[in-house]
């Protein structure tokens, strides 16, 4: 969020620099089945971003230690290929994507059916193979799928979608420059069939009132989202009952 | 990692969830009351700037260190700040050696963000030749005593230590530590304040014991000309979009009583 | 590491032998033909360079990054080329997260040796002061899914994002990412072909699970003007000096045939 | 260990840029039971030091192969917060705190009895919040005293104490300036009740005339320091018998 | 493989740089049982290249998870003193040293029995003290010769040479700077009962012709070092029959 | 660590104790008498220095590095020592790969405090231009076979390879290595004398069987001007100030001794 307003985001029909009006979303693509090894995957194109996604399990948990009699341990990667952003990404985790897997993996935890597998592991990879800002939401958003692909047992398929603000307006689903330039972005994800929110972040500066209104328009943004997710997985398994989804194979 | 009797845990995290139904605490405070507060600014007296906070006894040691360094390409006429934790296993038996765990990242990127976002240091001030050198600000805090809302203690540490600190002089190509060139440039005063929802109950400023017995917790800074710069969810559970928007009117009026604290400070 | 069932794999290398001493293959291909080859250059839009390749259901990214870096002091007027791989864990159970594998280095460095050894970037274009300031290349593998010869595949998609990137401008200092200031210098089309023995019988471009029965692997980097530029043999079998030189005269036959899939693309 | 003598280390009445005279201490403060979640923990201030100690343990051994059957493992950690020095320390140990931490566990490992917690392993973590000079002499001082804290036996409170040569001159206790730009510094631990030493480096140019004299006087100052140290745990407990010491609570 | 022909490589009389002719070795000399702590070693000197080899097994597994209840196993270390190049060599395992280790473990494989021991490790560790091209071959050479002094049983004694081109000549046995400044580099290893070859790369440009050429100039150097190899283990053991070789001791 | 028979070490200790109190060695030595030593100084020849030092079985070399860096900001005028110890595994079972050992950063540092304490070299001398380059030299000990003392046979190998070192031409920015400009202007000769106390008694230069039945160590540096430059205690045992004090009368003389030895081989 530099908030260095000489960039102007909005021309003067307020229209976003790509032609989005304020509450539009970028154009969205899903693909479920996408890789041959993995348990289960997913690909999402959302504007600029390419994300795909993996699920391995549940599995046997390494290090041995680690397991938990009780439940299924989540394991939750995000991670940049190097040529996904302008300024090369040196491989391995940073801080930022460290940050983003723990909040990622805690929201999925609200939903993965985790205590169905104790002592096993569930891993979730996440590759971001080319980003334009709210790939964080991508990612989770491709992650979801994928474990609906893999055939683990859900409460709910979770949906995100980031607002914010630009030139002083609250808007949806920032793109790059916008992310760059704007005042504030509040990425989000929810549990669809009850609405809540299982992640939750906010930088920038907002009043009280932006701040809500961002918030209940992402709400609105990751239930759009959460319609092309059910009709993905609908035309991949035609069926309805998403948690009942079968194996890719 | 968590070296406690599992069971053990099971029972206390039981208790606390009973209390919060009938709106208690493990420790009798009202749901949105802090903890005591202390804050010693300057603990550190050859630092240029820090702070210790005692949050109940969860006690945080935030210290500045000034260098200087180059700009980043796309922002060459602003300083540099650079934000630290470490969980040091001094402060807890279920913290580790080693390289910094995702909580201590998550911690000190939430504390970086209240700072940044609200643009609470005047980052402009601190270049010394445009596009080549600047004063880095490095915000390190040092965790030495845990028990819960390490977000608040360390966000209310750094601001307390970024308030009393003295930027060097730099002459002919050093920096002379002994003496100042001027104040911190602030603009604002971030501080953060975390909920924890148990059950259905919402809790301001939770002790260890209900951090662990907690579904969620969520973090939002506040700065003193009404706005919000950084929120932060954390846990597996879920919060409703009326429950955020409560925990927003919270944080505003804890955050002026956090500010309150840090201003009888800085007359003290 | 392979947490897959060790019997399995008992069973499986046993079958893949069988059907080498007949002649076969586990998907009916011939000994020396390779799967289907998909080459989608330009696949991530906004980097300066790159190219999605799927050899059968084994997918390799690669993309190329620019950046302006001082050269080597030995070479004062040669760009400079990295090369780096990542087997992401999401390609494979066997792949795991941390530091490169033996494996991913192996793959990276033979990738690397076709491209430099052939002198097929012309790195002298890529001086922009000499001595001070050269244009770095770097090419990096992402594998996406697994199934045998990453070898062949990562150097197909390595030289197709070649063929397909511009070198950004450079101006004030700066890098204009929005702007190009020529086409990747090219002068040779380097492509490998990577052979499998199992028992006596020799294959081209294995599957996983005829990767796992082989007993070795040969891997040959030819150019579009009849030389080898690199070699490697992996795995603890052996290989006569016959079976090399038959396999360098398939080698030949088989990169021009990749490269062939190169130049269609080119146009396309 | 500079030697560089353009900066007077002396004025001409013999006394120290602090005012100290040669065989003068820096002024000592020392707390115990400072920290609420360690089993035992110490704070000392020693001139513009200022050092904190705890120890956990008894407590399982991790990782587990490390056990040993016929005593407890000791570990000691000596750890610099980055802005206890001018030049800001980067986190992490780097190859002076490990020869630091190893000479101090060797000092403990006299005096704590380790063969009654057999497989278990006893933890000593040491931050320097602030530092000027014999950081390490503070330091294990104030791990002593957060084990006796700890109330794990011991056969004696190991002291420390460092002893120098400044401008020709052999000194006590020397302070940032004088370690600097001194001729030598020698670090000593003793064991008080047998006057042993237990920890014991030098380095600098010193004459053996000159170095069995800082060493005699190193070990005066470590007897002086273990007076305050036994004074703060009678003030806190009561009572005279330091290895019979009980818990903080 | 710089191939900058500035440099001429070969006089006109068609000698290289170091009077040998092209399909002449540099000297080698080799001595095995030089440690006292290792189960066996080697030694070897080829031209400039200093290389000394250990073996240390079979021995237990660690960490014990990799034991393999078939067979031992094989592990390879090949490391540069940092002192061994011009620009010193940072201590610890980088890219090339972590290939070259695997591609040498993967040539003894072939000829290790280590189906004899089951759940156990053969570790060998090999130090480049002084590099002069060809150091792979050499470390190579040197450990099949300790393994021979530990007493392993094994098929084959590896023997290990390189051959190259330089100014547009096959040759053997590159030194520096014809690696340097030469056109190709062709590093092979063989089991010499066989003519098998166990070890395998090369980089630079070759035709086929040149290319084969190299291979079988190689093969014929490796030959030559392999009678070294067999004088040097039967002027230690005075037998012929290697693979009964007995300990060091 | 040790993966050696703990039952064994065990006997083996307590054989080392007896023959101690009879005033006995397992090899028949003097309490204060050292091992044969050989230096092979030039080792490595194509190394700026280099020393070869076989102590009895124990056998250390070390090697010099020189590059042009910048100096310290605090020693402008000043070039630089860096030195570093490797335990590589081959030199002992117990050594193991992987980030140095507390063992062999201890050792690097005590051998470097040696030398640097005592001055012995001349670091003005190696200024190339003050405050922007000087000399950085590199001492790297590379532990080939570890039986016991490797102090002392470290220190020695350092300060021959030193003795023998020359300091390459520095011209055009370029450092040229075939040339020479100077040999390594020393000041100093510190050698390192170590002893360990067995039961109450005291021994010089421990095999690694005394080493490892020894409760403590105790390593001086002494110069050949009458300076003591360094001390270091190892092991968890305890020393008497009179037992200290007899150590430095004795390093002294064995100080001299191997003294001796140095400057035998500078003439040979």
């Amino acid at each position: 969020m530099g908030g260095k307003s000489e960039v102007p985001l909005l021309d003067k029909n307020g229209k976003r620099i790509d032609g989005r009006d304020l509450e539009e979303l970028r154009p969205v693509k899903m693909e479920v089945g996408v890789l041959k090894k993995a348990d289960g995957s997913a690909y999402v194109e959302w504007g600029g971003n390419k994300v795909i996604a993996a699920v391995y399990g549940p599995r046997e948990v390494l290090p041995k230690h680690l397991a938990n009699p009780y439940k299924a341990v989540l394991k939750y990667r995000y991670n940049m290929a190097p040529f996904s952003v302008d300024d090369r990404k040196r491989p391995g985790p940073d801080r930022r994507s460290i940050e983003i897997s723990k909040i990622s993996r805690e929201a999925l935890e609200r939903v993965v059916m985790l205590e169905y597998f104790p002592n096993t592991m569930i891993d979730v990879f996440v590759e971001i193979l080319q980003a334009d800002a709210g790939t964080r939401c991508a990612a989770l958003t491709a992650a979801s799928l994928a474990l609906a692909d893999a055939g683990i047992p859900m409460r709910d398929v979770v949906a995100a979608c980031a607002a914010g603000k630009i030139d002083g307006k609250v808007v949806l689903d920032l793109k790059k420059e916008e992310d760059n330039y704007g005042e504030a972005d509040m990425p989000i994800a929810i549990s669809p069939r009850t609405g809540e929110i299982v992640l939750f972040q906010m930088d920038g500066l907002m009043t009280k009132d932006e701040y809500m209104k961002a918030l209940r328009l992402a709400v609105e943004g990751a239930r759009k989202i959460n319609e092309i997710q059910k009709e993905t997985l609908k035309d991949k398994y035609k069926i309805t009952n998403l948690s009942g989804g079968d194996n890719n194979e | 990692m968590n070296r406690e009797n599992e069971t053990l845990w099971t029972l206390k995290s039981e208790y606390v969830h009973r209390l919060a139904k009938q709106g208690l605490r493990v420790d009798n405070r009202d749901a949105f009351e802090y903890r005591d507060i202390e804050v010693t600014p300057g603990y550190v007296t050859r630092s240029p700037g820090s702070a210790l906070v005692k949050l109940g006894n969860t006690t945080v040691l935030a210290g500045i260190s000034m260098d200087v360094g180059t700009p980043f390409q796309d922002t060459p006429n602003e300083g540099v700040i650079m934000t630290g934790a470490e969980l040091v296993p001094l402060a807890s038996p279920t913290f580790e050696s080693g390289p910094p765990s995702e909580d201590a990242i998550e911690l000190a990127r939430v504390v970086d963000r209240g700072i940044r976002e609200s643009k609470a240091i005047d980052l402009e001030k601190l270049v010394i030749e445009e596009g080549e050198k600047v004063w880095m600000v490095f915000i390190d805090l040092h965790i030495l005593d845990y028990d819960g809302n390490l977000f608040d203690a360390s966000a209310l540490a750094a601001m307390a230590a970024l308030m009393h600190t003295n930027v060097p002089k730099y002459e002919d190509e050093k920096v002379i530590r002994t003496e100042s060139s001027m104040k911190m440039p602030l603009r604002r005063v971030p501080v953060e304040t975390t909920f924890a929802k148990i059950g259905d109950t919402l809790l301001l400023d939770p002790v260890l014991d209900e951090e662990k017995a907690a579904d969620v917790r969520l973090t939002i800074a506040t700065t003193d000309d009404g706005y919000i710069c950084a929120s932060q969810k954390g846990g597996s559970g879920a919060l409703t979009v009326e429950e955020i928007e409560m925990i927003i009117d919270k944080s505003f009026e804890k955050g002026d009583f956090l500010r309150g604290i840090l201003k009888d400070n800085m007359k003290g």
